[in-house]
């Protein structure tokens, strides 16, 4: 599994830094794009995004005293932050495309956009695969001894985390 | 060989050698149009003999898929293959609808050929790798189709196994995606949008699936390392083949009108693409080094390796070369991209098709490993096919720089033709390279002609 | 991390990986399908134009030339053949072949008529005023 | 054990809000850069080892995820740092 999250902490690192360096050739234009975007609602995501991953901690921490019930409830907790996320960016994304922005209107907008979803999409997978942990954590298959699923899924949500915490900065607010 | 019904891989792969050589030959006629423009015309122009050239590589390579997945997945599910009376027909099918397409290319103007083939009921010819008439297209998927009712149903209803899962996978994504090449749109750009759904999605997506399913097969068989281990690694290469591969579609997505986000979603998503073939090569290298048993094959398990390495330099390096868009502004439809499609073909499915066939024709043929002269031929032949091979990438490389600085980098850029002439030399030298290479073909045949002393069948 | 790494960890990730990334490439396809009307030119894909179509397809031109870079590496590419030479070079040149010099490359003759080759030419001057990002680097292709 | 977790949840809030806030201060381009990199620098690291409780694993798992969160950051850093100059 790590390996996998490596493979994707790499593919995030590199369009990372092509945003970065993609900036340094028209700065003009990235930040008057910048301004356009919902720095608030951007706020809000992450908030919801670093609350969600406290709550699968405490999630972990309850299957290991083998508390299955309650680690479910964890999980719905943090999975309520994952879908307040994703309707939050929906409404976000909902609003460029209203207001006539897609990928191809400039090099800022394509980073936002596209970045924007291939994270999104993996906020989306992350919630699959905690759904199923909780699933089955709820009718109790996991144990203090054997909780390696409940694991699993939290590095995968911690990822999709980690991912959005240099995100957000990086699009949202440096300029 | 464990089951009768694996026997009739044999045709199959008979057939692949064949026409395999048939290729080689189309490759040599073209390679000297290059330096004496006039060679064979007007019975045979360039155009004729590159389509040839292409689809026989394609045809074989798929004989070789087909007679693969016929030998391994009986031996994974354990148990006869549901109909080897379905598997032989459509052996002749397609054998027969192959070589009337080879022969209507070679005996018949192309446009003439379309008209009679019913091109004007649906457009489907004239693009690169494309250019069969439909009814061979319509052969195609029957064939297909057959194969895979008949494939499926050994699965079904016998042992599932990871290799023969995603043997199954790879055979049933191959057959969609080339649902893809009845789609040819008037407008230009979705033309060659979609046509790189058949091409990239086979070459970079499902056919890695394949590759990697014979690969660990013959890999268990040869070095007896325990199948959870080879199976894992199966996983994670085609896990990753794919994560990079479908995205990384968009390098061909640059320059065809595509948005030009494509440059940053394909350079990304396939300077990524060589992890899954290194981890072929480490894989099969890791598994011979930690080999249980001494396989008396030896020159099946010099193919394995082989196939490792070559796939990773063609299609990985060679791919990496000029996947960023940047370089690929320059390098795009240059001398770059022959020498990175020939490498990476061979490297990839014709030394892995070659590898089955080492590993398979022996144990077909009532024997565990052939003589041990017949081996040393035919390592002989891997040598100079693959030595000849790099040859052959390397001269078209030079020739590519060299074509890219004169023709769209100097400041008073060359006209295409003169810009060839410049070349020249590098394309004699790529003939020479390709003489050899027909050297190492034929020894390669001629090895399972050799008698001798051979080990007796136990595997 | 406690637990190893299974085969059946690593039979998730292919298969999720397969489905994740293939819903990507259709995401980005639909929205590149959204936005090709500003650049694949469709406003002058004529008829005439979708005839020259025809006609590239059915000589196999892709089997010696390259169409924006894809086809054979043989001889010139042709996206930009249009501005390269203009429409009676093209004409003119098709109706002269093969050269016929000794040792040089042959290019077959198609014998089309005039419409045809009119129609040619419009699905070439099409193609080259398609949005290709600039490329190829110069005029020469 | 749990009190540290709720601890570090805490600090990561009050570091985006600085960070929003930062943003919002009207402060000049360069000023901002430093301190957003830093607050993103150590939440990252609260997520790696503290989250994904990486410290005390294996080494080298920690390391290259610590390592790519440094090398990220760090020419994120750099780029904005010479498209100012």
């Amino acid at each position: 599994m790590w390996f996998f999250i490596l493979a994707e902490l790499l593919v995030f690192g590199v369009f990372f830094l092509a945003y970065a360096f993609a900036r340094t050739r028209n700065v003009e234009l990235f930040n008057a794009s910048q301004l356009e975007l919902d720095q608030l609602s951007g706020a809000i995501n992450t908030v919801l995004l670093i609350s969600s991953s406290y709550f699968v901690v405490r999630a972990v921490d309850q299957i290991r005293h083998d508390r299955s019930r309650s680690c479910a409830y964890w999980l719905i907790a943090a999975m309520t932050c994952g879908g307040t996320f994703l309707a939050l960016k929906l409404v976000e994304f909902g609003a460029k495309l209203e207001a006539g922005i897609t990928m191809s209107t400039n090099t800022f907008f394509m980073f936002y956009l596209g970045l924007g979803f291939f994270h999104f999409m993996h906020v989306v997978l992350g919630m699959v695969i905690l759904g199923a942990v909780t699933l089955k954590a709820w009718k109790g298959g996991y144990s203090a001894t054997s909780y390696g699923g409940v694991e699993t899924g939290a590095a995968y949500w911690h990822m999709v985390d980690l991912v959005w915490i240099i995100l957000f900065p990086l699009i949202y607010v440096l300029h | 060989m464990k089951y009768k019904s694996q026997a009739v891989a044999k045709p199959y792969f008979i057939a692949a050698i064949g026409l395999f050589l048939g290729q080689i030959v189309f490759g040599l006629i073209m390679g000297l149009q290059y330096v004496v423009g006039d060679f064979l015309f007007p019975a045979i122009p360039f155009n004729v003999a590159r389509m040839v050239h292409t689809n026989l590589l394609i045809v074989w390579l798929l004989f070789g898929f087909m007679g693969a997945a016929y030998y391994l997945i009986p031996e994974e599910s354990e148990r006869e293959l549901h109909s080897p009376k379905l598997a032989l027909a459509m052996f002749w099918i397609f054998l027969v609808a192959g070589a009337a397409t080879i022969l209507g290319y070679l005996l018949v103007p192309y446009a003439s050929l379309a008209k009679w083939t019913g091109n004007d009921l649906l457009a489907t010819m004239g693009r690169e790798f494309l250019e069969q008439p439909l009814p061979t297209k319509i052969g195609i998927v029957v064939v297909a189709l057959a194969m895979l009712y008949n494939l499926s149903m050994t699965v079904l209803r016998g042992r599932k196994t990871t290799i023969n899962l995603v043997m199954l996978i790879g055979l049933w994504g191959l057959a969609i995606f080339f649902l893809f090449s009845f789609y040819n749109p008037g407008n230009l750009v979705k033309d060659k949008y979609y046509w790189w759904w058949v091409v990239h999605l086979w070459v970079e997506g499902v056919w890695e699936l394949i590759m990697g399913a014979m690969l660990a097969f013959v890999l268990i068989k040869v070095t007896g390392v325990d199948r959870e281990v080879i199976e894992k690694w199966l996983y994670v290469i085609i896990a990753m083949a794919l994560i990079t591969g479908l995205i990384g579609t968009g390098h061909h997505y640059y320059w065809i009108g595509a948005p030009e986000y494509w440059q940053w979603w394909g350079s990304v998503f396939s300077a990524l693409e060589p992890i899954p073939f290194f981890m072929m090569t480490v894989f099969a290298f890791n598994m011979v080094n930690r080999r249980r048993r001494e396989h008396p094959n030896k020159a099946a398990v010099l193919w394995a390796l082989g196939t490792g390495v070559m796939a990773f330099l063609g299609a990985g390096v060679w791919g990496f070369l000029h996947t960023l868009a940047p370089v690929n502004f320059y390098t795009h439809g240059s001398q770059i991209t022959a020498a990175h499609g020939h490498m990476a073909f061979y490297g990839a499915y014709a030394m892995v098709v070659m590898t089955m066939i080492s590993y398979t024709m022996p144990l077909m043929r009532g024997r565990a490993a052939n003589s041990r002269s017949a081996q040393v031929v035919e390592m002989w032949s891997f040598w100079l096919m693959t030595v000849a091979m790099v040859f052959i990438t390397l001269f078209l490389t030079a020739a590519g720089i060299l074509q890219i600085w004169l023709q769209r980098v100097a400041a008073e850029p060359m006209s295409f033709m003169a810009a060839q002439e410049q070349v020249a030399l590098f394309y004699w030298m790529r003939e020479v390279a390709g003489l050899v290479f027909l050297i190492g073909v034929l020894l390669y045949i001629g090895s399972f002609f050799i008698k001798g002393k051979s080990e007796a069948a136990t595997a | 991390m406690s637990s190893a790494f299974t085969k059946s960890a690593a039979r998730n990730i292919f298969y999720g990986g397969a489905v994740f990334f293939f819903l990507l490439l259709l995401g980005l396809t639909f929205d590149t399908m959204n936005t090709l009307p500003k650049r694949d030119n469709r406003a002058n894909l004529s008829e005439s134009a979708l005839r020259g179509k025809h006609i590239w397809e059915t000589r196999n031109c892709i089997g010696c030339h390259t169409m924006m870079g894809e086809g054979a590496y043989f001889a010139p590419e042709l996206v930009n053949v249009y501005t390269r030479r203009g429409p009676d070079f093209i004409k003119t040149w098709m109706k002269i072949q093969p050269s016929g010099a000794p040792g040089r490359r042959q290019m077959p003759q198609f014998h089309l008529d005039e419409q045809q080759l009119d129609d040619l030419v419009s699905f070439l001057k099409y193609a080259s005023e398609i949005n290709t990002s600039k490329w190829p680097p110069n005029i020469e292709g | 054990m749990m009190k540290a977790a709720t601890f570090q949840w805490l600090i990561l809030l009050a570091m985006t809000a600085v960070a929003v806030g930062l943003s919002q201060a009207s402060l000049s381009d360069n000023a901002i850069l430093a301190p957003v990199l830093l607050t993103t620098l150590v939440k990252g690291r609260i997520v790696i080892d503290r989250f994904m409780a990486l410290q005390g694993a294996i080494a080298p798992w920690r390391w290259v995820v610590l390592g790519w969160l440094v090398v990220v950051v760090g020419l994120i850093g750099y780029a904005f740092h010479m498209a100012q100059t």
